[in-house]
């Protein structure tokens, strides 16, 4: 198959999206500009211009409504957030108007599926309201997808699926995927929520991720594969649905669990992850659960407190050496995936 | 003879509040509409002033003093009672509540109870229709509370900018909640100035004066319908009974009996009755004929939807995600 | 001691610290009103006027913004929200703001100590957006401490540690709890964050709790006890921080865990409590942890879908009868502690 | 000879336009400067016409474009580059980065990457002001770009209301990052107007002419100091470089080199010089002297801030809860 990078699935979805359904338009804080989204929406401003490429005012709040009003009238908008922070000025018409907006009104009068982009991940030093990734808090909301493609397959699928659905869906992009290269379909396959992914089979730990942590979590097997212990990497793809099934499968063979997020462990991912598993495969677990998370800080900027801030593939070799009973083994340290990025932003 | 649209507008309000009288009695006495209720008593001019400019193929929204704006735009009645008694067969399944109605036939697009919501997707349905190049506009019923949000003033910024055929109607009954405007608003402003400031074209009406509104209304929806951009009408008006449900607030003491007893003069069903009656002096007659008339009619309803079932609880999440059967 | 209620505990909190602390204000929506927010700053307007008990417009995200710039200039504003469902639109404020302002300019240069009380919990059919408890969502966010009081002494002992402390605080009050009486010392004595209680103490079931859950719990604990199922109540009383330690302590003496809360389970407060136990104590479960949570859909209006929706007392009892295996029995249903609330709202 | 204070704001000026050309290159060429940042050059006059008019105890916010309101206003240079370079000596210890810069002493009461919020946090810090009687002002430096944000009506109805002691002032550069005012703004509509209509007293002043800034500036910060309520500078200017990093973005096409060009000439610094050069027809020797002695200044600011220590990370999460110690 034809690969593409991760940024070039998105822009290809969002293209062969509008082509089929003219409905779809894309909004957005600078979409139509140089950068375009991180290339994401430029081939998509070139084909079909201003009017379904939209610079949007700098008013989350409103672009969010605006976007649920254009959905229940029979657009369909894809909002683009080139960061995720953005959105906490959008978290009432998201989780208040989109997330409950068909059961509120009977379930039968249609819904609102608008589907918004948040990009998230490091940069470079930018510091405590630029680091964050809000995919559980939106998650946690009855009503919204939160989808977190790893792959480039999986973003092109899960934008696919998003923009054809019927559920307002939230897709956090994390920034240090986008050059990643990879598989994916010509055509515009979905690729649907709630079914997980075994990113690489093992048989003596199971890691869950999302994200970029899915490739993280692959580096640490790697080295850890040499070390002799067998790493199981489960993408969940999707927060919400959540496929619990291949969590519990994988966990009932392994015996132990390491979780791996890029946000903090109350309340978040590692939580969940955690939870499902101690509700259904409890008497699996041979150890301790381990979780690697955003230590309980805002971030900081300086390079040697972010690199220690920021979970990467050494976190997770550490976690699963602990529940493989090799707490003490220091093993060399793992360039993070991110590593190597230069500036200015 | 009274000319015919203007007993049409009377005879609406007088349908609104016989309505809205008979169901907050009920509500009161019998404790069985479990769902926070605002009443737009004394507002009718502005529901069915503006309403009655619009087409079924425009759409209106409201916040949460929905059921006024709701009926003059067409809404069905026994669907309405059937909602506000949690009723399966309620405009919207029992699950939305006297705060989250619609009626998408009437084109009564929904209500919200959170403020500024539907200013903001009212602003999004009328870029739906200019994007499909359909000649319809969308208009959004909100308090001058609600323009204290900063999401008013994003709605009226993008409305302005992308020319986007809307029509935003203020409410202002001066009151949110107990909140007069003055603690609200600072001194010498007020909402339509604020619409101009955004480059939204502005009119200050009379909001008990049905006949002056529904004129206003035609014209700015006319503006917008033709491309000409957004429209705010900013009406004056007053509500008699509570911020929420069925009862009086006016022994809280945020406002004065004179004030009070100066707006209850101003009712503006009797201001359109005084208006014709040099017309049709028989104007009290008919006016009492059809308060008789909707007194039955909306006793039909909650009696009807008294007999109706419940939701099944089976159905708890039917339509939290996809398309609940009807 | 002298009892109080719930609401009178608030109302006595606010009293005495500003009477003790001049720059202590109160600041929010119809707080100066009638209803004085649930009767909670009735007295304080009464004593200290409008100058001090501030009618603020609707504008919750500046209004929030606005209590983050006068407590960095040296105020200390007490925001309350009679639903907190408002707070999204004070998302950003508070986890942007708030939460990451000392550490964001080094940390040494003093905090911006907000108090933002909101009202969670069940009315009379209130619909989807006033219906839900956003209590998770803020306890992700580092830099922030959330409080759920479940007592009159721990509403009054809570509010007097946020009114008096260095970090920014959300407080999660359960309007059911306001008619609640129980003993609470004159004194305005703070109750520190971060120390759980046992609420009812117990051998064969732990069940955590924070807020009305916390009397749920205890009426499913009376009914349980006459089958002779002694169940152990754990009060977090605040979740950030948590007490993990009385969590575990409590689940390795039981060995089973049912965690209830009033608001959905993914990536809520039941995924934390259940995740803290797979991290510490795993080994300790003789039963899988059961979550007593919301369905998975926004909240309806219609009574029996109401009463459905929301989990109480009996739901409880479930869950415990599960974990110890008499998932067969049925008892009696219970009454919730919001049984017999009268409208309009 | 040149009044003093007239050539007090040009120095300032060619302070901060050498600091951050200096600073510039170093970011570009070594890549050391781990941090967004976006400069002002170009932008000179708003920072410093407007901080002269205050003293140290009034307080000025701003957001992301930072340093030269935070230099204007007399905070450390030492700790900003060191800042910059994330080092512990820097002003926020160096987790706050270029985006996150305070200076207590000096009156530079922070800065944020979030639109809007330090718009709202003024109004709060000059109500705390006004709350312990002290006759102290609040500023805020923000983007016309900020202007769309709902917040900031949210902000400037509050302080209107309230006789907030604040001075808005907003930077009017024309653009959000690449976004022209005109896709965001309506035609006809200013932020002044936006100002007005919430009852905020404003004024629009030419932002490259330093002295009418300073002048616009004293006023309104009498005014807001007098208990006479907040108020709304619009300062038109434009920005040289790109929106972040040292770059250009001449070539993005978002603006061309005409409009450039003559914004350029327009240069405050320059227009300042010509002003004097009447009076003072050695300003042109003066200011060579004075790029040479910042030059240096920074230089050597610099060199230290290399030198000196990155944060112990084993005080990753020192002061995320409690006071860190310094
Ligand atoms: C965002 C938000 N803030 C506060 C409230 C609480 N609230 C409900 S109705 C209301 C009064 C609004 O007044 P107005 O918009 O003038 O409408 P009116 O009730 O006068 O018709 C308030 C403050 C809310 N629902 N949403
Ligand atoms: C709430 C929010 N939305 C979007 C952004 C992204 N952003 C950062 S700077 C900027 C441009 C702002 O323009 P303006 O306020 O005019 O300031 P300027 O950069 O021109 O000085 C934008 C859109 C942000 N930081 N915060
Ligand atoms: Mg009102
Ligand atoms: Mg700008």
């Amino acid at each position: 198959m034809r690969t593409l990078t991760y940024w070039q699935a998105i822009s290809e979805a969002t293209v062969q999206c509008m082509e089929r359904d003219e409905r779809i338009f894309v909004a957005g804080e600078g979409v139509d500009d140089v950068a375009g989204a991180f290339g994401t929406t430029k081939e998509a401003f070139r084909r079909f211009g201003p009017r379904r490429v939209v610079d949007m005012p700098n008013a989350e709040n409103a672009t969010a409504g605006i976007a649920v009003g254009a959905a229940a009238a029979g657009q369909r908008p894809l909002v683009v957030h080139v960061r995720a922070d953005f959105m906490f000025l959008a978290m009432d018409a998201l989780v208040n108007m989109a997330a409950k907006w068909r059961y509120t009104y009977g379930g039968d009068k249609g819904g609102v599926p608008v589907v918004t982009r948040g990009v998230v991940g490091r940069g470079w030093g930018q510091g405590s309201t630029h680091s964050q990734s809000p995919h559980a808090t939106f998650a946690h909301y009855a009503g919204l997808h939160v989808a977190t493609p790893a792959t480039p397959a999986d973003a092109k699928g899960m934008l696919v699926q998003a923009l054809t659905g019927d559920t307002p869906v939230v897709l956090i992009e994390n920034r240090n995927l986008y050059p990643l290269v990879g598989e994916v379909p010509e055509e515009p396959l979905p690729v649907p929520f709630g079914v997980g992914r075994i990113a690489r089979a093992g048989t003596d730990v199971t890691v869950v991720a999302a994200s970029l942590m899915v490739h993280e979590a692959e580096r640490a097997a790697e080295q850890l594969a040499e070390r002799g212990i067998s790493v199981e990497v489960v993408d969940v793809r999707s927060l919400r649905p959540l496929d619990e099934g291949i969590i519990c499968e994988s966990v009932a063979k392994t015996g132990r669990l390491v979780v791996a997020d890029t946000s903090w462990a109350r309340y978040g991912f590692t939580a969940e992850v955690a939870a499902v598993v101690a509700e259904h495969v409890p008497h699996a677990l041979r150890a301790p659960v381990r979780r690697v998370s955003l230590p309980d800080s805002p971030a900081p900027v300086s390079h040697p407190l972010e690199e220690a801030f920021h979970p990467n593939a050494s976190s997770i070799v550490s976690a699963c050496l602990d529940v493989c009973g090799e707490a003490g083994a220091v093993l060399p340290r793992l360039a993070s995936v991110s590593a190597g990025f230069q500036g200015p932003f | 003879m009274m000319d015919s649209s203007r007993a049409r507008l009377i005879r609406d309000m007088v349908r609104i509040r016989t309505v809205e009288e008979v169901l907050a009695d009920f509500y009161r006495d019998e404790q069985e509409m479990r769902t926070p209720t605002h009443f737009s008593i004394g507002q009718e001019a502005t529901a069915v002033g503006v309403c009655s400019a619009t087409t079924p193929r425009d759409w209106v929204y409201s916040g949460h003093r929905s059921h006024a704006p709701y009926l003059a735009k067409g809404g069905d009645l026994e669907a309405l009672v059937a909602e506000l008694y949690g009723k399966e067969a309620g405009c919207s399944r029992g699950r939305g509540g006297s705060m989250h109605v619609m009626d998408q036939a009437a084109g009564f697009a929904g209500s919200a109870a959170i403020l500024g919501e539907m200013i903001a997707a009212a602003v999004g349905a009328g870029w739906a229709f200019a994007r499909a190049g359909e000649p319809r506009v969308a208009l959004t019923y909100f308090g001058e509370g609600a323009a204290d949000e900063g999401v008013f003033f994003e709605s009226l910024n993008f409305a302005a900018v992308h020319r986007i055929p809307v029509v935003f109607v203020c409410e202002n009954n001066r009151y949110s909640i107990s909140s007069p405007l003055g603690v609200r608003h600072a001194p010498g402003t007020s909402v339509r100035g604020r619409a101009e400031a955004c480059g939204v074209r502005s009119l200050a009406v009379d909001g008990n004066d049905v006949f002056a509104v529904r004129d206003a209304a035609r014209d700015a929806v006319d503006h917008a319908r033709d491309g000409r951009g957004p429209v705010l009408l900013e009406l004056a008006t007053y509500r008699w009974r509570a911020h929420v449900g069925p009862g009086l607030d006016h022994d809280h003491g945020f406002r004065s009996q004179e004030e009070i007893d100066s707006w209850t003069a101003a009712c503006p069903i009797l201001r359109a009755a005084d208006a014709v009656r040099g017309e049709t002096p028989g104007i009290d007659t008919l006016v009492e004929s059809w308060r008789a008339e909707f007194r039955q009619e909306v006793h039909a309803a909650v009696d009807r939807a008294k007999a109706l079932p419940f939701p099944d609880i089976a159905g708890l999440l039917s339509g939290a995600y996809l398309p609940a059967a009807r």
